[in-house]
């Protein structure tokens, strides 16, 4: 019974839908079912505008298969209901691809719209697993890493780069990003007991507590200040956590996820040092690669100022990685672009390599830069790729 | 301000007890053109939505007879007991939960949220089953809270539903294993067609008008009106706060449930403060006294957001388009808001209905 | 343990400084004012130059400390006075539903204009950064800023008490917020002392402002959200109306969530605020009229 | 002329109308008394007169000026100095700081402060138990001091016309007797014009003076009260006889 109302439903859906989609087969459309106001548009924003970047260029060049790309946009104004009408509303004007919000919360609705209707959905920078098909469906796709990956690669370079051996962890139970984080620490954590490492605490907090004074105090009556603290936490509530760690004088390093990169909140923290944050490519100027560092350039061109974050580039990569398997495939068609995106292995970009699988249309390991933020300023020190991707079990924790 | 001199108490005892005895057929017969009324309106807007075959429009419709559902709940405990709570959009959540854990595929069910006792993972029940079990469970939990609860009056009750809010958010953002905590759950049926929403509306307007004509709702607004006449006629006011809490906590459960199906995920945060006020505001503004001016108060306020909306997004004007600046609608809506209860402190419809004939005080 | 002690008194200052400013206005026109969170929030934003760019353009926050502060107390006083007389004032004689969702309306207008100003990414700025020093007092190493929040706000209480003991002013606000028809039939003037009200409360919100910003570092719209709901709990539990009793509450919010913080087990502590919300029912249960009930305050229901 | 004239006035709760059309004048140095049974209008009038209740129609002057409608404090400020129904004393507040309560109002000079310290002591002299207890709290007062000090109250704001609602509200028979002993030494000292509301005329007669009695929001009656107390008439006035 469900399913037959269930079918009536997607049959009626469908048949609306064909009608718009077929009446513009001269372009190639891509729809944004992004926020362009409220609490998200600073996080989809900078990603919208690295996106159409990729999306000019190859306009450029030519457009996809012979065809020049049109974008078409609806606001999610950052909230969830609304999402689900920005995901249907870019559907209806025949998006070929709905990219939708950085965030796995707030883009779902509109990437479950774009997945009833059978087309691709790309999100701009979650990294979640449920950004794919755990969460959505086999048409899902995210352009970012997993946070667990971001964890994982903390803790293992810490103790093979730092020799760091007692870790703290200390989480903000506020997002799933958060706790993704720490799930990739607690997975790497054991491999790391086995040689010698020693996890010598853990706590929790709440994003947007006014003070963590009690769980500062807990860290302190440590019989000795852990090397590392492992921070599981993302703005706003990252920079008053910082903060008030080294206002009470512990020194550790803290390693964190990618959610504290950037230099615009270091003012709140003069003179920050030994302190850690895994980028997918450098905002400083001092990428390793010379494109990447191009593409910063290009970016402040066209935008006005230099990439916040190193969440601009998930942006870029998203169009890059789509457009290859369009081009692969020969058709906008969804299963057979999905087709081509589960093909891809190690599959270069500006931003290190990505791999998709039937099973994980995500990255589970990934080439990171470690960031060291110095006396207040910061620059890339190394990188590191963790010796085994995150297992399948950590990620769905 | 002290009390209206004593005049006023005995007419209004006198009402008390006409209200408890008999012609409820009669009462029911002179105000059921009220719930009939609302609900063509509905059924109207629906309609036109239908045949304008707008998906986006579609969706923005279900959103306003969900609406709608949530406001018809708030108003069936707040309008009839004039004591504020904060806390119903508590039951909300619990429904919509109710709602995914019924209606989710077990395999992807028994992946993400496996402390889900087994009875329930094996389970999947079409989503109207689905809404009709989440509505009584939030009925239930409403029913838990509200015997603790509605001992209190006036802003301690409001405050003590509020932190029953904070506590279902709470845990509902942490229980891992059963909710999936802060992040997403997914899997659940996702419902376009907007006939089952409208259902519900109508169900919702009607389940109210029922209870204002109960024994009990009738007692419970005398109550409101002159507590001290209405304790001493021997109105057990705890205890009808209690029945118009329950039902209203399903019907919000209900609300709960349909909303899970409009968007096809659920989040605690989705079911806190900002959810809280947006209703709140509605039923204030439309008039917090009347069952008209809950579901004209979220008409109205979503017309003009969608209005607002639309002028954001730009409107062509011969050759020139006119846009408002992103982020205008909030404030202009806000603005408004204040406006409309600058006027009309009492909501837009104040204490009346909507009847054929003029408008009524009080049905 | 003594650590302990000044986190819960750090933490409960805060609160205690938010209920207070939400006691003051509730105490004269019986509004609960959730737009106070967002004042507290604009005193921070004032320190920075409107633009939507993630770097903040620090404007008034470079001043000197002694500008600083009577700067921001200002800006909150000036705010608060300004939603009086162009919201709060028509809506004397509304019933307090009515109120509060109009002073939720103008929290809602306040914060997305500054969304509109600032853009929704949260910001960093380095407020009294001399202050994020850590200090050795009786053997334990405080943060600097911890100390002088604890210093400021019982100064501030203390300011406030001989105010409201020794002024004609103080008196007047006094009688006004126990009957204020009473008052007024004693010649108090309403606008006088409503609007000293709304004064006192904005400048209490900038005193958040000034030690939540210099303790996180941090400007966000959202920022006075979490205090803002903690110190209308306290308002409630404290008797709403009853000035001492809403310190008193706030005070003892702070040490209810330090003192879970640490005791409860690690699995436990994510329901730390279940915990904390459980006693406020608890509370209400056993004294619906808050701890310490305000004589006269009858309420309107 | 008049002090106090009200004429025609309509007082309306929502649907009910409290007070019809009621007129009266009183002048300086009057006691009036203003009874009848609960739910007459009574109160409704005198807060009307103060400010606190809207009226829906008619006019009330003081001392020539025109207070329909005006807020409280401006009514207060004409020389209108009013104890409410149940005292409303302000009981986190000591007894002092009431009494100070309404002296703002006073114009300031040089000698403002020793006037206001000079009529503390006058209010001293007469209700000595508020001096005992001055620096209390006066929520702990008994009832009857209450009525004292909120009768200080007033007087500490050199009233014109001082209207009190129902002062014997709650007291024992010996203690209303002592609040009226010391009212009516006051008002032949100072020369007061005194509006008090009192559900029964019993003490009217006995005080004596001009009695107004209310039935249905009208006036019934109105003459002097020791005349008018001993007939029959009050009597069906009072319970409605002569209407049914």
């Amino acid at each position: 019974m469900a399913y037959k109302i269930r079918i009536v439903a997607t049959a009626l859906a469908s048949v609306s839908l064909a009608f718009p989609a077929l009446a513009d087969d001269e372009k190639v459309v891509v729809g944004f079912a992004t926020a362009e106001s409220g609490f998200m548009e600073a996080y989809d924003k900078p990603a919208q505008e690295a996106a159409m970047i990729r999306i000019e260029e190859i306009n450029a060049a030519g457009g996809l298969l012979g065809k020049q790309i049109e974008v078409v946009k609806a606001d999610t104004k950052s909230d969830r209901a609304e999402g689900a009408k920005a995901g249907l509303s870019v559907l209806d004007q025949g998006a070929d691809l709905v990219v939708v919000s950085c965030d796995y919360d707030f883009g779902s609705p509109a990437a479950l719209a774009a997945e009833d209707a059978g087309q691709v959905s790309f999100f701009l920078c979650a990294e979640s697993v449920k950004a794919g098909i755990q969460g959505v469906g086999p048409h899902s796709f995210s352009a970012s890493v997993l946070a667990p990956v971001q964890g994982a690669t903390m803790a293992e370079w810490a103790f093979k780069e730092k020799g760091a051996k007692d870790f703290y962890r200390l989480l903000d139970t506020w997002t799933v990003y958060n706790k993704g984080i720490c799930d990739g620490f607690d997975w790497m954590m054991p491999k790391l007991e086995a040689q010698g490492a020693k996890l010598v605490g853990e706590d929790t907090f709440k994003n947007e507590d006014a003070s963590i004074a009690a769980q500062i105090t807990r860290i302190k009556s440590l019989p000795k200040e852990p090397d590392a603290i492992m921070l599981c936490t993302m703005m706003p509530g990252a920079v008053s956590a910082i903060k008030q760690l080294r206002a009470a004088g512990i020194n550790s390093m803290i390693l964190n996820g990618s959610g504290v990169d950037g230099s615009y909140w270091l003012s709140a923290v003069p003179d920050l040092t030994n302190f850690y944050v895994p980028v997918q490519g450098s905002i400083y100027g001092d990428d390793p690669s010379a494109d990447v560092n191009k593409f910063n350039t290009v970016y402040k061109e066209k935008t006005g100022a230099e990439p916040s974050s190193q969440y601009v580039y998930p942006g870029y990569v998203m169009i890059d990685v789509w457009a290859k398997a369009v081009e692969r495939a020969g058709t906008t068609d969804a299963d057979a672009v999905v087709a081509e995106l589960e093909k891809m292995k190690d599959e270069p970009t500006l931003f290190g390599t990505r791999t998709f699988t039937p099973e994980l249309h995500h990255q589970n390991r990934a080439r990171y830069l470690i960031v060291e933020t110095k006396a207040g300023k910061p620059g890339v020190v190394g990188e590191w790729t963790i010796s085994e991707p995150v297992p399948m079990e950590a990620i769905l924790k | 301000m002290s009390a209206v001199s004593s005049a006023p108490e005995t007419q209004l005892t006198g009402d008390v007890i006409a209200a408890r005895k008999p012609a409820r057929f009669t009462l029911a017969r002179k105000t059921i053109v009220t719930p009939v009324l609302l609900s063509l309106l509905l059924i109207a807007i629906t309609l036109i939505t239908v045949m304008t075959g707008s998906r986006p429009f579609n969706q923005t419709v279900i959103d306003v007879l969900v609406r709608v559902i949530f406001v018809v709940g708030l108003y069936i405990f707040i309008g009839n007991s004039g004591v504020l709570s904060f806390g119903h959009i508590g039951f909300t959540c619990l429904g919509a939960y109710a709602a995914a854990w019924l209606t989710i595929n077990p395999i992807m069910k028994s992946s993400a949220l496996p402390g889900l006792p087994d009875w329930l993972l094996q389970t999947r029940l079409i989503y109207w089953q689905a809404a009709i079990l989440a509505a009584l469970f939030a009925g239930v939990a409403a029913l838990i809270f509200g015997k603790v609860l509605m001992r209190l009056s006036g802003i301690a009750a409001s405050i003590a539903t509020f932190a029953v809010l904070a506590m279902i958010n709470t845990i509902y953002s942490n229980w891992d294993s059963v909710t999936g905590g802060t992040s997403s759950v997914v899997g659940i049926p996702i419902i376009r067609t907007i006939w089952p929403y409208l259902i519900g509306a109508v169900a919702a307007i009607f389940i109210a008008w029922a209870h204002a004509i109960s024994r009990s709702g009738l007692a419970l607004r005398a109550a409101r009106d002159e507590p001290t006449a209405a304790a001493a006629s021997g109105v057990d006011i705890p205890k009808e706060r209690l029945v118009a809490f329950v039902v209203s906590g399903a019907v919000m459960g209900l609300g709960g449930a349909l909303m899970a199906h409009s968007i096809g995920v659920v989040t605690p945060d989705t079911f806190y403060l900002s959810l809280t006020f947006i209703t709140l505001s509605m039923l204030v503004v439309g008039g917090m006294g009347s069952l008209s001016g809950g579901v004209i108060g979220v008409v109205l306020l979503s017309a003009l957001i969608q209005a607002l909306r639309w002028m954001e997004g730009g409107v062509s004007l011969g050759d020139a388009t006119f846009a408002l600046p992103k982020g205008i609608q909030e404030i202009a809506l806000g603005v408004i808001m204040i406006v409309i209860l600058a006027l009309r402190p009492s909501g837009l419809m104040g204490n009346r209905e909507i009847t054929l004939t003029r408008s009524k005080r009080n049905m | 343990m003594l650590q302990t002690l000044f986190d819960a008194l750090s933490l409960g200052s805060l609160y205690a400084l938010g209920a207070l400013g939400i006691a003051l206005i509730f105490g004269v026109m019986r509004l609960v004012n959730f737009a106070h969170g967002d004042v507290i929030a604009f005193c921070v934003f004032a320190l920075l130059w409107p633009s939507t760019d993630a770097m903040a353009i620090v404007f008034a926050g470079q001043l000197p400390w002694y500008l600083l502060v009577p700067f921001v107390l200002l800006c909150g006083a000036g705010l608060s006075v300004l939603c009086e007389i162009v919201v709060f004032r028509r809506f004397r004689n509304a019933n307090p539903a009515t109120m509060m969702i109009a002073s939720f309306a103008l929290g809602f207008v306040i914060r997305y204009f500054l969304l509109m100003l600032y853009s929704s990414r949260p910001k960093s700025i380095s407020l009294l950064p001399a202050l994020s020093q850590p200090v050795e007092i009786f053997g334990a190493r405080l943060p600097l800023l911890q100390l002088i929040t604890i210093v400021a706000t019982m100064a501030i209480l203390i300011g406030l008490t001989l105010f409201l003991r020794q002024t004609r002013f103080g008196l007047e606000m006094r009688a006004a917020a126990e009957n204020f028809s009473m008052a007024r039939m004693l010649g108090v003037r309403a606008n006088r002392v409503i609007m000293g009200a709304f004064a006192l409360s904005g400048a209490l919100a900038g005193a958040i402002a000034l030690i939540f910003g210099s303790q996180t570092g941090t400007v966000d719209i959202q920022m006075g959200a979490s205090i803002m709901l903690m110190a209308f709990i306290a308002t409630v539990i404290g008797g709403l109306g009853s000035l001492g009793g809403a310190v008193l509450a706030g005070f003892l919010l702070g040490a209810a969530s330090v003192v879970m913080q640490v005791a409860l087990p690690v699995d436990a502590r994510p329901f730390r605020d279940a915990f904390v919300y459980g006693a406020v029912i608890l509370v209400l249960l056993f004294r619906p009229q808050g701890l310490i009930a305000a004589r006269g305050t009858k309420e309107r229901v | 002329m008049s002090l106090l004239a009200l004429s025609d006035i309509t007082i309306r709760y929502s649907r009910l109308t409290a007070v019809r059309e009621v007129s009266f004048s009183m002048t300086e140095g009057e006691i009036l008394f203003i009874t009848g049974p609960n739910g007459a209008g009574k109160s409704s009038l005198l807060r009307a007169i103060a400010g606190v209740t809207p009226v829906a129609g008619g006019k009330i002057q003081l001392a020539g000026q025109d207070i329909t409608g005006q807020a409280p404090e401006n009514i207060a400020r004409l020389g209108l100095s009013m104890v409410p129904e149940g005292r409303e004393v302000f009981g986190s507040l000591t007894i002092e700081e009431n009494l100070l309560v309404g002296t703002g109002m006073q114009t300031r000079d040089r000698n403002s402060r020793a006037r206001t310290a000079s009529d503390l002591e006058a209010v001293y002299t007469i209700f000595p138990i508020l001096k005992d207890r001055r620096n209390g709290q006066a929520g702990l007062l008994s009832g009857g001091q209450q009525q004292m000090l909120v009768i200080g109250r007033a007087l500490m704001t050199n009233p014109r016309l001082i209207a009190i609602d129902e002062p014997s509200l709650g007291l024992a028979p010996n203690i209303t007797d002592q609040v009226y002993e010391r009212l009516i030494a006051l008002q032949a000292q100072r020369q007061l014009t005194l509006l008090i509301v009192e559900q029964s005329s019993a003490r009217a007669m006995m005080v004596g003076g001009r009695m107004i009695l209310m039935r249905g929001g009208q006036i019934v009656l109105d003459g002097d009260a020791r005349t008018l107390g001993s007939g029959e008439a009050i009597q069906a006035a009072y319970f409605g006889y002569e209407d049914h």
